[in-house]
C-alpha cells in the first residue's frame, strides 16, 4: 500500500497520543519507584479508579468536573493507600511490596465491579474539544491534540519542577541519596507521602483523560499495567528520561508495528522488552544512586 | 416435574456483564411462561469466569455432582469448545444462549446441543449481499483477531465479494489489546474503500465507534458492522459517536411487533433498562426450555429431542431450529442507531428472511442413550 | 606467576590505575599499601576481572587471561577476598567454605549428589575452617557471627578454592588486634608456594608479612622494593602523614 | 555542646557500640580516632539519627536531641559524611543550593558567595553534575554544603580521605581558620598527624568505646597510647 | 539449601495421607479438585525452585505449562505420536525452552528479572493466541490420556488419574529435593545469596541458573502436559500472565522457599477458590484480602508463619530425643 505523507504524520500523531498517555502512567508509577523504590503494581487500578471517578462526576457536573476533581479524589485513595498500607510496606522487601499491590489488584477491581458495575461506562468528549483541527496538513481529533498537548505539558511540568525548583532538586536528591537528604534537613518521609500522591493523582488523571477515548471499564485497569511496567522498564526505573523514552518507545513500536507488520504486533513489543533487557539488564536510562 | 437446569455463564471477567444480561432474559422468560408448563425448574447457575478450564470443570459438576437435567447458557465460543464433548458424551442437552462459533453448529455439532442464540455467519452473511444492493462497491474490513473475529469477517467477504463487492483491506486487530485504533482509521481511510464494515463488541465496540467519530470518517465513510457493534448495552456509552451506524443483528429493541413490545416492556420494568440481544437470547433460551417441557420431555434425552423440534414466535420473530445442525433459523435485522427522546434508539432499515447456515460438515446423529 | 603490563583503568574522567606493572615470583607474597582510593581495590578488580582495564594486560602462570571473565580467571588459580565482606549471609559457615571448595573440586554443578559430603570437599573445608580457626562456628550461619568472624570467614572462603594466587584486600581491617594476630600465624602457616598479594593498612603486619612492598599512591606505583628499603622511605611516611607538617 | 551518654547502636543485629559516652564543648575542635572498624562513622551516624539509638542519650544543647535526621539538621548540626554523599543528578549549584535555602536564617554567616570565596575552584564548576567533580572537588562540596546550613556544630567523617596532599593542606587551613572564628567541630580521621593540629580534644575510639580521653598535645606525646589504640 | 525439618516431615506426611484419603473416598467433583490441586503442586514447586531457591521470580511458569499442555496436545493429537512419547516430548521442549529463557534472563535481576520472563511469556501467550495451528482463541479439544492399561490402569478414570498425578507429584517432590540437595542445587543458593562471590569463586553464574531453570521449566512442562489430559481441553488463556501470576501468589501464600510451604498454599488456595466462588462472584477480592493480610503479616506465608511458630519447638524437642545438639553460636564482638 502506498501512503502518502499525510498518513504517516497521521501515524506519527497517532504514535505521540498513546505515547502521552502512555507517559502520564508510567510517570506516577516510575516516580514513586524512583523515590520510594517502591513497585506499585496497583497503579493501573488507580487509572481505571480515576476513569470511574471521572465518569461518575462527569455524569453528574460535565467533564470538566471530571477531569479537575478525579485526580483529587484518586489522590484521596492514594492518602488512604499510603496510610493503611504502603507505609508500613516501606521497609520490607520489593517481593512483599510487589504482593500486596498485587493483593490490590484484585481488591479494587471487584470494588469498582460492586460500585459501578460490569457494564462498560463512557464520557462524552467535551465540546470544546470535540470535532477535528487541521494540523500539519492533516486534519487530527482535537481531543487527542489534547491529549498530546496535556502529556507535553505534564512533561514540561514535571521536568521544571524536578530539573529547575528546589522542591526537585530536593526529590532529586532523596532520589540519589535519602539519608544525606535528610541530613540537610529534608524531611523525605514528608516527600515521599506527597509524591505518592501525586503519582496516584497522575494515574488518575491518566484515566480521566483516556475515558473519553476508550471505554471504562472494570478490567483497563489490569490491561493497562503490563504497557506501563514495559514502558518503564525498558525506559528504567525511576527516571524521568526513561518514562518519557520507554512512552515513545512503546508508542512507536505499537503504532507503527499496527501497520507495518499486523500480525506480529502483539509480540512485537515482548521482543523489544527483551532485547532492551538483554543488552541492557537494566533499562535504557536507568535512575542512578 | 421438577427440572434441573444448570446456567452456565461468566458472572465475572470480560463478559460479566452479557452473563447477567442473559440470566436475566432467562429469569423474565421463566417467570412469564412457566405457566404453561407442569414441569417445575430448579436452576443451578455456575460462574465461568470466562475461562475454559474453569468452565468445563464447572460443567462437570454440574453435570455429575449437581445432576442437572439441561444446561443453559455459555458465553464465548472458547468455553464452548471445551464444553462440548464433555455435554456430549455425557448426554446432557445443552442450550447456547450465546456462543456463535460455526462449529458448534458444524463440524462440531451434537443432537444435544442445540443454540438459540446466532451463528457468526449467519449475522454477517446477509449484510454481504445487502450492502451490495445499496450501491457500496468497495469495503474496508476491521476486527479483533480471534477466531470470531475471523469467522463474521469471512462471512460476510464472502457473500460481499459474492455479489459483486471488493474488499481493498482487511485488518484484524490484536484481540482484547488494542484500545487506541488510531492506526488502523488511518490505514481505513488510506485505503479507498466506499464503506467500512467491522465486527466489534463489548468496550472494544465502545473505543471503536467513539474513535471512528472523533476522527471524521463517518462522513465520507460510512461505518457498518455486525449488530454487537451498536448493541443496546453499549450504546448509550458511545453517544452521539454510534449515530448514523449501519448494522445487522438478529435482534433490535425496536422491531416492531406484539411479542416485542411485551418482551421489552417487561424487561425494561424489571431491569429498568432496554433489553438487548443478550437478554432476548437468555429469555428464548428459557423460552425452548419450556416449550419442550410441554411435549412433556423431563430427562436428558427426552428434552435434547424436544429441544431441537421448538418453534415459537419471539421478540426476534418467528423462531425455530433447523434440524440438520440444532442452530436457531431467524431473521436479520439491518438496523441504523438514530437519536431517540433522550437516549439513543434504532430504526430497522431492512428485515432479511431467515436462512439456514449451511451444514458446514455437521453429521447429526440422531440423540442416543 | 602473576604478573601486569602497564595496566591502565579510569571512570570517565577519573583515572584510577596508570600504567601499573607488577610481576610476582612463585611464592611471593606482596604487600600493597597507599592511601586511600589510591586505585588497590581497583587494581584487584582488574586482576580477577571484574572490571576490564582501558589498557594493558594480565597474566597468570605465562598465560595471558585480560579477556577472560571473572569466573574462568577464577578456575585458573586466582582468588581473592574483599574488602567490603562478601559472604553468603543465610548459610552456615560450613556452607560457605563448602560452596567455594566445591567449585574447586568440580561438583558445584553435579546434579546427582551433594557438593557438601564429597569427601574432598569436606577434607577442603575441614582444613580450611582449622586453618582460619573456624571450628568452633562452623554450623553457625553467617548472620549470627561477629564482624571479626566474618573477616576470617572471608578470606577462608577465597582460601577453600586452593588457589596458586591469593588476593587479598585488607584482610585485617575490622578485625581486632588479637585476631589480628591470629591471622598474622594464619599467614605464616600458609604453605609457602602460596603466591600472595595483600592490600594492608596494618604497618606491623604488612612489613612483618611482606617479601616486597609496592606503594600506590594516584594509581601509580610509587614505590616497589624490599620491606626495608620501604620502611626508610620518606615518600610512604609523607604519602599517609601528609604533607602539611612541612608547612 | 553535645553530649553522648553510654550509647550503644548498630546495624541491624549487629551492635557497633557498646556504650560509648564523650563530650564536644563549645568552640572547640574534637577528634574522634581510632582503628578501622572502631565504631567511629558509627557514632557520627548515630548523631545524625541514621541509624537507631538502642540505649543511652545523646544531648545536644543540654536537650535530648531529635529523634529524625532532618529534624536534627534543622536544629543546627551539619555533617559531611565519609562517602561525602554529593547527589549525582543535581549540578554543583543545586546542590549548594538545597542547602543553602533551607538555612538561610537570621544573623546567618554562609552565604553562596562566602563559600565561593572559600573554594573558588566550585566557582568555576557551578554547572557541573555531582559526578563530574574530582574527589577533591566533591570533597569541597561537601564541606561547603554542610557550612552552608549554618550549623551551630559541623560535624566531619574523614575530610582528607582520598585527597591529594595538596588539598589536605588546603582543607586544614580552612578549618583552622573555621575554628578560629568559633565553629564547634567534630572531626573524625584517620590521618593522625591531621587530625591532632587541628583538635583541641581526642577521644580514642576501640571497639565500640572510648577508650582513650585527654588533649590533643596529651596523645601527641603518648607513643604508648597512639601505638595501642591507633596502630600508629 | 533446602533442609527437612521435623514440621516440614510431619505436614509432608499429613498432606500426603489427605491426599491418598481423599483419593479413595471422594465422589467425582472431590476428584476433580483434588487433581486440580495436585497439577497446581506441581507448578508451585517448580516455581519455588526458582524463585525461593534461586531468587528467580519468574512471571512465564504459566506459559511454560502452557507450552507443555500444547506440546503434548499438539503431538499426540495433530502430529498422533503415542502419549507417553507425547509426554517426554512436552517436558524435553519446555525445559529447553525455558534453558534458553533463563540463559537470556540470567543477567537481569529483581523488577528486571520479573518483567524479562513476563516478555517471554507473553510472547508465547500472543503467539498461541493468534495461531490458527494452534486451535487460536478457541483452543484444542480432543486431547486423549496417558495408556496405562499395560499396567492395568485406566486412567481415564478420574481416581486413577488422580492416583496417577499424586504418584507423579510424589516423585517431582522427591526430584525437586534431589535438584536443591545436589551440588548444583547448592550452587543455586550460593548464587541467590551471593552471586558476585558466586563467580568469583570459579562459578559460570549463568549456567548455573540456565540448567536449574531449565530443570525447572522441565517440571512445569510436565504440569501442562498433566494439565492438559486431566481438562482434555487447552486453551491459550493457560500461557496467560495471571496464572503465572497466580502461581507466584501461592508460592506465596504457602511460604516461599519452603517447598512444602506452595504444596499447602496450593491445596489452600484451590480448595479457597472452589468454596468462594461457590458463595460469590467477588471472590478475587476475598483472595484479594487474605494475600495482603497475609503479606502484611510479615510472616512468609502460611507455612513461614507455622515454621516460626512450632519448627523450632518441634526441631529442638526432635534434637533432644536423638540427643544430636548443634553448637551453639558464641557471641563473640570485633
Ligand atoms: N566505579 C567507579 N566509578 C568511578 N570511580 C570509581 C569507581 N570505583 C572506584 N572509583 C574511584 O577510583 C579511585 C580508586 O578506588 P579504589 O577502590 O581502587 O581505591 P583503594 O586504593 O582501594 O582505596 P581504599 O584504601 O579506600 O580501599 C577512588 O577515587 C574511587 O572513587
Ligand atoms: N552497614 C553496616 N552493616 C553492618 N555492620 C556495619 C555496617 N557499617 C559498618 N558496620 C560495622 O560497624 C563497625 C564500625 O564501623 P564504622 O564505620 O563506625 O567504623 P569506623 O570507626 O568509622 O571505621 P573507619 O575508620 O574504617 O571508617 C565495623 O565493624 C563495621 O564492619
Ligand atoms: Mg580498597
Ligand atoms: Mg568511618
Amino acid at each position: 500500500m502506498a501512503h502518502d505523507l499525510g498518513f504517516w504524520t497521521l501515524q506519527a500523531l497517532n504514535a505521540l497520543q498513546l505515547s502521552m498517555l502512555l507517559f502520564l502512567l508510567s510517570i506516577g508509577l516510575t516516580v514513586i519507584f524512583g523515590l520510594m523504590h517502591f513497585v506499585n503494581l496497583a497503579h493501573g487500578s488507580l487509572y481505571a479508579l480515576g476513569a470511574y471517578f471521572a465518569a461518575s462526576l462527569a455524569a453528574v457536573g460535565g467533564y470538566w468536573m471530571g477531569f479537575f476533581l478525579a485526580p483529587v479524589a484518586v489522590a484521596g485513595v492514594g492518602i488512604l493507600l499510603y496510610s493503611g498500607l504502603i507505609k508500613r510496606m516501606r521497609k520490607s522487601g520489593p517481593m512483599a511490596q510487589v504482593l500486596v499491590t498485587f493483593g490490590l489488584i484484585f481488591v479494587m477491581l471487584d470494588l469498582t465491579r460492586i460500585f459501578w458495575g460490569d457494564l462498560a461506562l463512557a464520557i462524552e468528549v467535551p465540546a470544546l474539544l470535540e470535532g477535528r483541527l487541521a494540523f500539519l496538513g492533516v486534519e487530527y481529533p482535537t481531543y487527542r491534540l489534547f491529549i498530546i498537548a496535556l502529556g507535553l505539558m505534564i512533561l514540561a511540568a514535571l521536568a521544571f519542577v524536578l530539573g529547575r525548583t528546589q522542591i526537585g532538586a530536593m526529590i532529586r536528591a532523596g532520589v540519589d541519596n535519602d539519608a544525606m537528604a535528610a541530613c540537610l534537613g529534608i524531611n523525605v518521609e514528608r516527600l515521599f507521602f506527597v509524591v505518592f500522591c501525586v503519582g496516584c493523582a497522575l494515574a488518575g488523571l491518566a484515566g480521566a483523560v483516556a475515558a473519553p477515548l476508550l471505554s471504562v471499564t472494570p478490567d483497563m485497569g489490569l490491561q493497562i499495567l503490563i504497557p506501563t511496567l514495559i514502558v518503564i522498564v525498558i525506559g528504567g526505573l525511576g527516571s524521568l528520561k526513561g518514562a518519557v523514552a520507554g512512552s515513545l518507545i512503546y508508542g512507536v513500536v505499537q503504532t507503527f508495528g499496527a501497520v507495518l507488520a499486523p500480525q506480529l504486533a502483539s509480540v512485537l513489543i515482548y521482543a523489544l522488552l527483551a532485547v532492551v533487557l538483554v543488552i541492557k539488564p537494566v533499562g535504557l536510562f536507568p535512575a542512578k544512586g | 416435574e421438577d427440572i434441573k437446569v444448570g446456567l452456565l455463564l461468566p458472572f465475572s471477567g470480560v463478559y460479566a456483564a452479557l452473563g447477567n444480561e442473559i440470566e436475566a432474559g432467562f429469569n423474565l422468560a421463566l417467570e412469564q411462561f412457566a405457566g404453561e408448563t407442569d414441569a417445575t425448574f430448579e436452576i443451578i447457575r455456575e460462574d465461568t469466569e470466562v475461562k475454559p478450564p474453569v468452565a468445563l470443570g464447572k460443567a462437570k459438576k454440574l453435570i455429575l455432582q449437581d445432576d442437572v437435567d439441561v444446561i443453559a447458557g455459555i458465553v464465548s465460543s472458547g468455553v464452548l469448545g471445551a464444553v462440548r464433548d464433555m455435554v456430549h458424551d455425557a448426554g446432557v442437552p445443552l442450550i447456547v444462549a450465546n456462543a456463535g462459533n460455526d462449529e458448534a453448529t458444524g463440524a462440531d455439532c451434537s443432537p444435544f446441543i442445540t443454540r438459540m442464540s446466532f451463528s457468526n455467519s449467519q449475522v454477517n452473511r446477509p449484510m454481504g449481499s445487502w450492502m451490495h444492493e445499496q450501491g457500496i462497491g468497495k469495503v474496508y474490513t476491521l476486527a479483533p483477531d480471534y477466531a470470531a473475529g475471523r469467522q463474521m469477517i469471512d462471512a460476510f467477504t464472502a457473500s460481499f465479494t459474492a455479489a459483486g463487492g471488493e474488499v481493498v483491506g482487511q485488518e484484524f486487530t490484536p484481540f482484547q489489546k488494542t484500545k487506541d485504533f488510531g492506526p488502523y482509521l488511518a490505514q481505513a481511510k488510506a485505503s479507498g474503500a466506499d464503506a467500512v464494515y467491522v465486527f466489534y463488541a463489548g468496550g472494544e465496540a465502545i473505543s471503536f465507534v467513539k474513535q471512528y467519530d472523533s476522527f471524521g470518517l463517518k462522513a465520507d465513510l460510512p461505518l457498518y458492522g455486525s449488530g454487537f457493534l451498536t448493541s443496546q448495552l453499549y450504546v448509550n456509552a458511545q453517544g452521539p459517536a454510534a449515530e448514523g451506524v449501519i448494522t445487522a443483528l438478529h435482534y433490535v429493541p425496536t422491531i416492531d411487533t406484539p411479542a416485542n413490545a411485551t418482551f421489552t416492556e417487561a424487561f425494561t420494568a424489571a431491569n429498568g433498562r432496554v433489553p438487548s440481544e443478550f437478554a432476548v437470547q437468555g429469555y428464548d433460551a428459557a423460552r425452548a426450555l419450556i416449550e419442550a417441557t410441554k411435549t412433556g420431555a423431563s430427562d436428558r434425552a427426552s428434552l435434547a429431542t424436544a429441544l431441537r423440534e421448538v418453534k415459537f414466535e419471539g421478540p426476534r420473530g418467528t423462531l425455530s431450529i433447523d434440524p440438520a445442525t440444532n442452530n436457531v433459523v431467524q431473521p436479520i435485522y439491518v438496523y441504523e442507531t438514530v437519536a431517540g427522546e433522550n437516549s439513543l434508539t434504532q430504526t430497522v432499515l431492512a428485515q432479511l428472511p431467515a436462512e439456514a447456515d449451511p451444514v458446514n460438515g455437521c453429521e447429526m446423529a440422531p440423540v442416543s442413550n | 606467576m602473576l604478573e601486569t603490563r602497564n595496566l591502565d583503568k579510569s571512570f570517565g574522567a577519573v583515572h584510577v590505575t596508570r600504567n601499573v606493572s607488577l610481576k610476582l615470583e612463585r611464592g611471593e607474597r606482596r604487600v600493597i599499601l597507599g592511601p586511600n582510593g589510591a586505585g588497590k581495590t581497583t587494581l584487584f578488580n582488574l586482576l580477577v576481572g571484574e572490571l576490564t582495564p582501558n589498557s594493558g594486560s594480565v597474566h597468570l602462570a605465562g598465560a595471558d587471561v585480560t579477556a577472560l571473565p571473572v569466573a574462568k580467571r577464577a578456575r585458573c588459580g586466582l582468588s581473592r577476598s574483599y574488602q567490603k565482606n562478601t559472604l553468603f549471609d543465610g548459610l552456615t559457615v560450613e556452607e560457605n567454605l563448602g560452596l567455594a571448595a566445591a567449585v574447586h573440586t568440580g561438583n558445584a554443578t553435579k546434579l546427582w549428589s551433594d557438593s557438601l559430603v564429597k569427601p574432598e570437599v569436606r577434607e577442603i573445608v575441614d582444613e580450611v575452617a582449622e586453618q582460619v580457626n573456624l571450628m568452633p562456628y562452623i554450623h553457625a550461619k553467617v548472620s549470627e557471627i561477629s564482624y571479626g568472624v566474618r573477616r576470617q570467614l572471608e578470606v577462608g572462603v577465597a582460601l577453600a578454592t586452593r588457589p596458586l594466587v591469593l588476593l587479598m584486600d585488607e584482610p585485617t581491617s575490622g578485625v581486632g588486634p588479637e585476631m589480628s594476630k591470629g591471622f598474622h600465624d594464619l599467614l605464616n602457616n600458609l604453605p609457602r608456594d602460596l603466591t600472595m598479594l595483600i592490600i594492608e593498612h596494618d604497618m606491623d603486619l604488612a612489613f612483618d608479612v611482606a617479601d616486597t612492598i609496592t606503594v600506590l599512591n594516584y594509581g601509580e606505583v610509587v614505590f616497589d622494593g624490599l620491606p626495608d628499603a620501604a620502611r626508610g622511605s620518606k615518600l610512604l611516611k609523607e604519602i599517609y602523614l601528609g604533607s602539611w607538617e612541612d608547612a | 555542646m553535645l553530649e553522648l551518654n553510654a550509647i550503644e547502636s548498630g546495624y541491624g543485629e549487629t551492635q557497633v557500640l557498646y556504650g560509648l559516652s564523650l563530650e564536644a564543648q563549645a568552640g572547640r575542635v574534637l577528634a574522634i580516632l581510632g582503628r578501622n572498624g572502631a565504631g567511629k562513622s558509627t557514632t557520627l551516624k548515630t548523631i545524625m539519627g541514621l541509624l537507631p539509638l538502642k540505649s543511652g542519650e545523646i544531648l545536644f544543647e543540654g536537650k535530648r536531641i531529635a529523634a529524625q535526621p532532618f529534624d536534627i539538621a534543622k536544629s543546627g548540626i551539619a555533617y559531611v559524611p565519609e562517602t561525602r554523599d554529593v547527589f549525582p543528578s543535581l549540578t554543583v549549584r543545586e546542590n549548594l543550593e538545597i542547602a543553602a535555602k533551607r538555612f538561610s536564617r537570621d544573623g546567618a554567616d554562609w552565604t553562596m558567595e562566602r563559600v565561593l570565596d572559600l573554594f573558588p575552584r566550585l566557582g568555576e564548576r557551578m554547572d557541573n553534575g555531582g559526578t563530574q567533580l574530582s574527589g577533591g572537588e566533591q570533597q569541597m562540596l561537601a564541606i561547603a554544603r554542610g557550612l552552608l546550613m549554618n550549623p551551630k556544630l559541623l560535624i566531619l567523617d574523614e575530610p582528607t580521605e582520598g585527597l591529594a596532599p595538596i588539598i589536605v593542606k588546603l582543607i586544614h587551613d580552612k578549618l583552622q581558620d573555621l575554628k578560629e572564628a568559633g565553629l564547634s567541630m567534630i572531626i573524625v580521621e584517620q590521618n593522625f598527624g591531621f587530625a591532632t593540629s587541628l583538635a583541641d580534644d581526642v577521644v580514642v575510639v576501640g571497639k565500640g568505646q572510648v577508650v582513650w580521653t585527654g588533649s590533643a598535645d596529651d596523645i601527641k606525646a603518648d607513643e604508648d597510647a597512639q601505638h595501642t589504640w591507633l596502630g600508629v | 539449601m533446602f533442609r527437612h525439618t521435623a514440621l516440614r516431615y510431619t505436614v509432608l506426611v499429613l498432606l500426603a495421607s489427605a491426599a491418598l484419603f481423599q483419593a479413595f473416598t471422594a465422589e467425582y467433583f472431590g476428584l476433580e479438585i483434588l487433581t486440580e490441586i495436585l497439577i497446581l503442586a506441581m507448578l508451585v514447586l517448580a516455581l519455588d525452585i526458582v524463585a525461593g531457591f534461586g531468587g528467580m521470580v519468574s512471571l512465564c511458569h504459566g506459559a511454560l505449562m502452557g507450552v507443555g499442555a500444547y506440546t503434548y496436545a499438539m503431538l499426540s493429537t495433530k502430529v498422533g505420536i503415542a502419549p507417553s512419547v507425547a509426554m517426554l516430548g512436552a517436558i524435553a521442549l519446555t525445559g529447553a525452552a525455558s534453558w534458553v529463557i533463563g540463559a537470556i534472563c540470567s543477567r537481569s535481576h529483581g523488577i528486571y528479572f520479573i518483567m524479562a520472563t513476563l516478555a517471554f511469556g507473553q510472547m508465547a501467550y500472543s503467539y498461541v493466541f493468534e495461531a490458527p495451528a494452534f486451535g487460536g482463541d478457541d483452543g484444542l479439544g480432543g486431547i486423549s490420556r496417558l495408556d496405562l492399561s499395560i499396567i492395568g490402569v485406566d486412567l481415564n478414570d478420574s481416581r486413577s488419574f488422580a492416583l496417577f498425578c499424586l504418584a507423579i507429584l510424589g516423585a517431582v517432590y522427591g526430584a525437586s529435593v534431589l535438584i536443591l540437595r545436589s551440588g548444583l542445587g547448592r550452587s543455586l543458593s550460593g548464587v541467590m545469596h551471593n552471586e558476585q562471590r558466586m563467580r568469583a569463586l570459579g562459578l559460570t553464574v549463568w549456567r548455573v541458573k540456565a540448567d536449574v531453570f531449565g530443570l525447572s521449566g522441565m517440571i512445569a512442562g510436565l504440569a501442562g502436559a498433566l494439565a492438559a489430559q486431566h481438562i482434555l481441553y487447552i486453551s491459550p488463556g493457560l500461557l496467560s500472565w495471571t496464572v503465572s501470576g497466580e502461581a507466584l501468589v501461592v508460592v506465596i501464600l504457602g511460604g516461599l522457599g519452603t517447598l512444602v510451604g506452595p504444596l499447602v498454599g496450593a491445596a489452600a488456595f484451590v480448595m479457597l477458590k472452589h468454596e468462594l466462588s461457590a458463595v460469590t462472584t467477588y471472590w478475587h477480592l476475598v483472595v484479594g484480602v487474605i494475600l495482603i493480610a497475609v503479606v502484611m503479616s510479615r510472616a512468609n506465608g502460611i507455612f513461614g508463619w507455622c515454621e516460626a511458630r512450632w519448627g523450632a519447638r518441634i526441631d529442638r524437642r526432635l534434637a533432644d530425643a536423638t540427643g544430636k545438639h548443634q553448637p551453639k553460636e558464641v557471641m563473640t564482638d570485633a
